[in-house]
């Protein structure tokens, strides 16, 4: 009967959780998503703490007092170190699932209760759960700085992967067979969170956000390995659910700068692209000051902003605020084009921008702003590079070639703002800024808007 | 608890692919990080497993582990939840200060 | 056959409602029609069921009931689908034949 | 072991299954659909013949020899039979479901399995299937004029009705008490098809393809109870499924016809609007004869003919084919534009058209094509009358005011081919037929139709 009730308390938990997904669908909905994510979670926990089979609660009070207390102060980061917590997070997960099936496996081997199919399925969850732990970490480090993020290789290193992955699977499957032999299990716990921090040595701190994605969905499986083997399928629908995400942003990410799914799916082994970095190019590019910017938007009568990742970096989103409300004022048209990949991890800009409080329908995607920017008369790219390279569009031997861009090439006047003739993320050369309606702002993102904004709003003073 | 065998399970984990998949889909651009965030708190529903392989009664190595991921898990929920809930409310349609 | 409770039943209807939901969404309008005949071709798969029973070695009214849910689910299955395929074969994009 | 292996099989069939509904998406991969499901099905009843459970073979031989028997004639209807098809194929539906549920009833009565959960069960599946059964039947019936197509309705109706589905689930509750009480379950058969019966009795035959909608929803919820009874996770989903897409389907229809969804969900009691028909108008209308109107058709630049349920009537579909060769031999651009509700049943139009070969991109959705029709120069009205009525736009006190309509109005020279000023399904005027840019052309669509592609063909081959 409790049983039936606690099962029928699993199944709400699980629709409350899809439709939070659902209500995901549009920023209206969304924070009634994370209500009904919370509830369902409440749900699940309570009816599980009402179970008769758990019958010791202070240590786990205790347990779960310590993990909010660390929970809080991971959940007050600024957002340009979302990714880092992502990893952090995802390596907590991973962390939670080996432990869990670890217990399981010393507790079954007590009571007797090892059959071949839970050992084969306790291995898979201690083995991604271990892989998804140390590799979230060492993702988590390299964004944060804490270690090089630069890509370390060493010969026959894919080599020495594979084998630390397969000799773990093959101590798995000995498991299978021979069920209670105990000490295969701290071998391969050892050789998977070994296989962790190889995997992402070689993969440099820009191709993070991606292998992150990816652990996403490592996270999810694990999850639902850990729910095959505690029989409950709330943790098997939860899990999945989950690992679809990892798996769709991934694939996302992947499209979006058109490189192939398999490229990263089998372990993302390589390094980031290194391309041809600037190559002492001779030509000229035309530099203008705030102060021209300045007066350029406010003449014109459609602005397109297009952030990317150097926003992030200079956290000159609020600028970027300042700016859209004197150009407002003025009557000028703003609009931010923001593209699927710009900064570091999918729908980055669009958190950003909508942190700094401007409305989210003034964000406009891709495909939707690309028609008008040949009608837009001033676009200001603000930290952007590769998003609009037009070498995506038309040099077939660019490793960027293929990958949709935002054309702000087409504009009648095109203004970016950089520290220096330095590459982006993909490492190669920009034509965009030695073309002829280009005018470079060379400096610190947050500086040069300051000054923009600061002649605008002193020219507005003076007026 | 439940009856329960493989078969079921990976009924279930079918279907629920499926769903996952289909919802996902149909999450805003707009929303990609806090919908990361939000996954990452639903998924760490992996604190029911872990209460109840701690919270089972038993002496030992079993139980420390456990608690390791009730500790690991509540640290993902309730960081999961703050960071998405900060997120999203800072997606306002009208403008609703002055700046 | 399978270790069953009716929890676990209502999960995978729940799941399997979702996705059903999803996925016919997702039809093209232009397919509505073949898509009712389809659909009550894939619920024919009650003929399932009614193999079930009927073959189960007994006798009597059971066997007997259960052999008239073979024969009323196989009409669908037959007739369902080979509809459903006469329909779809009319769907040509380029025009194939000279009026 | 076996039993591992059929439940695998199952789970591959329930994979191809959703699958098959995937692929519905578009008509490029709708025959993929068909195969994955055959495929799905052999699986299916394959895995189910090699149950070790199952070991009587020769009668079930014999019982699908004759299901054959009759489903092959059955899939030679004309389509414009389809709608009465598909009510009888509910009605076999939901006999099946409350032929097994019948028998398990019995078996476990023998055997000494039943229990409260499993006879609560099956006595929802027995009157759900048997209220399909009938309804289904009658609704074929009323559609096919085997019997009267009108709305039949006396005294106390509803409650008679109501009474009759009350009874029926009492003594399903009674016999969850008593689970033995074999008498009650002859007693429940008859009240369900009873009141399969009287639920359709007051609905008239224009109403019918809303109730066979509903009718298929239902026939997917008695099968999902049967995977409950039989503990059949194969069931449970391809039950889902198919509820799930009547209850779209026909929430679609409610939605293209502006009727509140529970108006039909709560058994569609209440007769088809009775509306104000033709009230001796004494304006008058415009009429042309075949000639002027091909004439009018061949100097256009860009045709629109809207098609409806006239045109299945009277089979015009492949006159229209021919119209379309004609115009576009002249180089006239001609698009078809189609309802949502036009004709009886979602997608009736498509199918018709698409039977007649004409190629599908040639059809036009209500959304796409309205906002170009001011600049068609003539639309062609074939049998429709509904969906083109400019009430639904503006006049408030219209019973389908509010309902979507196609901007047949705006076209400059509209012609409408219908035999009479009787309304249509609605039984409303059609302020469209007494505009000044109306031309009506009275008459059989398909002698009308003939008479237009003559005058374009002898004119072709004068000249
Ligand atoms: N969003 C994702 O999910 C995701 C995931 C993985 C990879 N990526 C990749 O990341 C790239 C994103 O493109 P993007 O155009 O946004 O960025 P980007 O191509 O990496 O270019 C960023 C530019 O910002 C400038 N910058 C850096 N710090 C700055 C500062 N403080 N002030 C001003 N400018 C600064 C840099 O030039 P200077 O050094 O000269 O200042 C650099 O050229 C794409 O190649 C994409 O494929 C994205
Ligand atoms: N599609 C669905 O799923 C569905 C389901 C339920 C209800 N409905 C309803 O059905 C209606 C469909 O609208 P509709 O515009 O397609 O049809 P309609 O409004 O029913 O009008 C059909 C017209 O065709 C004419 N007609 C009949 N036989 C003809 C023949 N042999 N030759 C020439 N004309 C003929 C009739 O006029 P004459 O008698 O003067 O010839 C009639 O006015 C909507 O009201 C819709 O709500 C649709």
């Amino acid at each position: 009967m409790i049983f039936t009730a606690v099962g029928a308390a699993y199944l709400v938990s699980a629709i409350l959780f899809i439709l939070a997904l659902r209500w995901m669908s549009t920023p209206e909905t969304a924070r009634r998503a994370v209500a009904s994510a919370v509830v369902a979670m409440a749900i699940a926990v309570v009816a599980t703490l009402a179970r008769p089979d758990v019958v010791a609660y202070q240590w786990i009070a205790i347990a779960a007092v310590l993990g909010t207390a660390v929970g809080i102060p991971l959940s007050r980061v600024p957002l340009t170190a979302v990714p880092e917590r992502t990893g952090l997070s995802q390596s907590f997960g991973g962390m939670a699932a080996a432990l869990v099936g670890t217990a399981k496996y010393y507790l079954w081997l007590e009571e007797g209760g090892l059959t071949p199919f839970r050992t084969g399925v306790i291995s898979l969850e201690v083995i991604l759960g271990c892989l998804t732990c140390t590799g979230g970490l060492m993702a988590a480090a390299k964004l944060a700085d804490w270690i090089p993020s630069k890509s370390i290789t060493y010969p026959f290193q894919n080599i020495v992967n594979v084998s630390l992955l397969i000799l773990a699977l093959l101590l798995g499957v000995y498991l299978v067979f021979n069920p209670t032999a105990s000490w295969a299990i701290p071998v391969i716990i050892a050789l998977a969170l070994a296989f962790g921090v190889a995997l992402l040595m070689p993969i440099g701190g820009a191709d993070m956000p991606t292998v992150i994605s990816f652990l996403n969905a490592y996270a999810g499986i694990s999850a639902v390995l850990m729910g095959i083997v505690l029989e409950n399928l709330l943790l098997i629908t939860a899990g999945a659910l989950d690992g679809a995400s990892g798996f769709i942003l991934s694939v996302v990410m992947c499209k979006a700068m058109n490189r192939p799914m398999t490229n990263v799916l089998f372990g993302a082994f390589g390094s980031a692209p290194a391309g041809a970095a600037a190559t002492g190019d001779t030509r000229t590019v035309q530099s203008a000051t705030p102060g021209d910017a300045a007066m350029l938007m406010s003449q014109a009568d459609r602005v397109v902003i297009v952030p990317g990742y150097g926003m992030a970096v200079a956290q000159a989103q609020h600028r970027a605020r300042e700016l859209y409300d004197q150009l407002t004022k003025r009557g000028v048209d703003v609009r931010f084009a923001v593209h699927p990949v710009a900064g570091r991890m999918p729908g980055h800009m669009n958190v950003l921008l909508a942190e700094s409080d401007i409305p989210y329908d003034r964000l406009a995607e891709m495909e939707d702003i690309n028609p008008d920017m040949p009608q837009v008369d001033v676009v200001l790219v603000i930290g952007a590079n590769d998003v609009v390279n037009p070498a995506a569009r038309t040099d077939t031997s660019s490793p960027i070639y293929g990958m949709p861009i935002i054309d702000a090439d087409k504009a009648r006047t095109v203004l970016c703002i950089k520290r220096s003739m330095n590459p982006g993320f993909s490492g190669i050369e920009n034509e965009l800024y030695y073309n002829a309606n280009t005018l470079m702002l060379f400096g610190d993102a947050k500086a040069v808007m300051g000054e923009i904004v600061k002649q605008l709003s002193g020219e507005a003073a003076a007026a | 608890m439940t009856a329960f065998d493989p078969i079921t399970a990976l009924f279930v984990l079918m279907l629920a692919s499926f769903v996952g998949l289909a919802v996902i889909k149909g999450v805003s651009r707009l929303l990609h990080t806090p919908l990361m965030s939000l996954t990452n708190a639903i998924s760490s529903v992996a604190v029911v497993g872990a209460i109840l392989v701690a919270g089972g009664g038993h002496d030992g190595l079993p139980t420390w582990l456990a608690l390791g991921a009730v500790f690991a898990s509540t640290t993902n929920l309730v960081s999961g939840f703050l960071i998405t809930r900060r997120m999203l409310a800072m997606f306002k349609k009208r403008e609703p200060r002055k700046a």
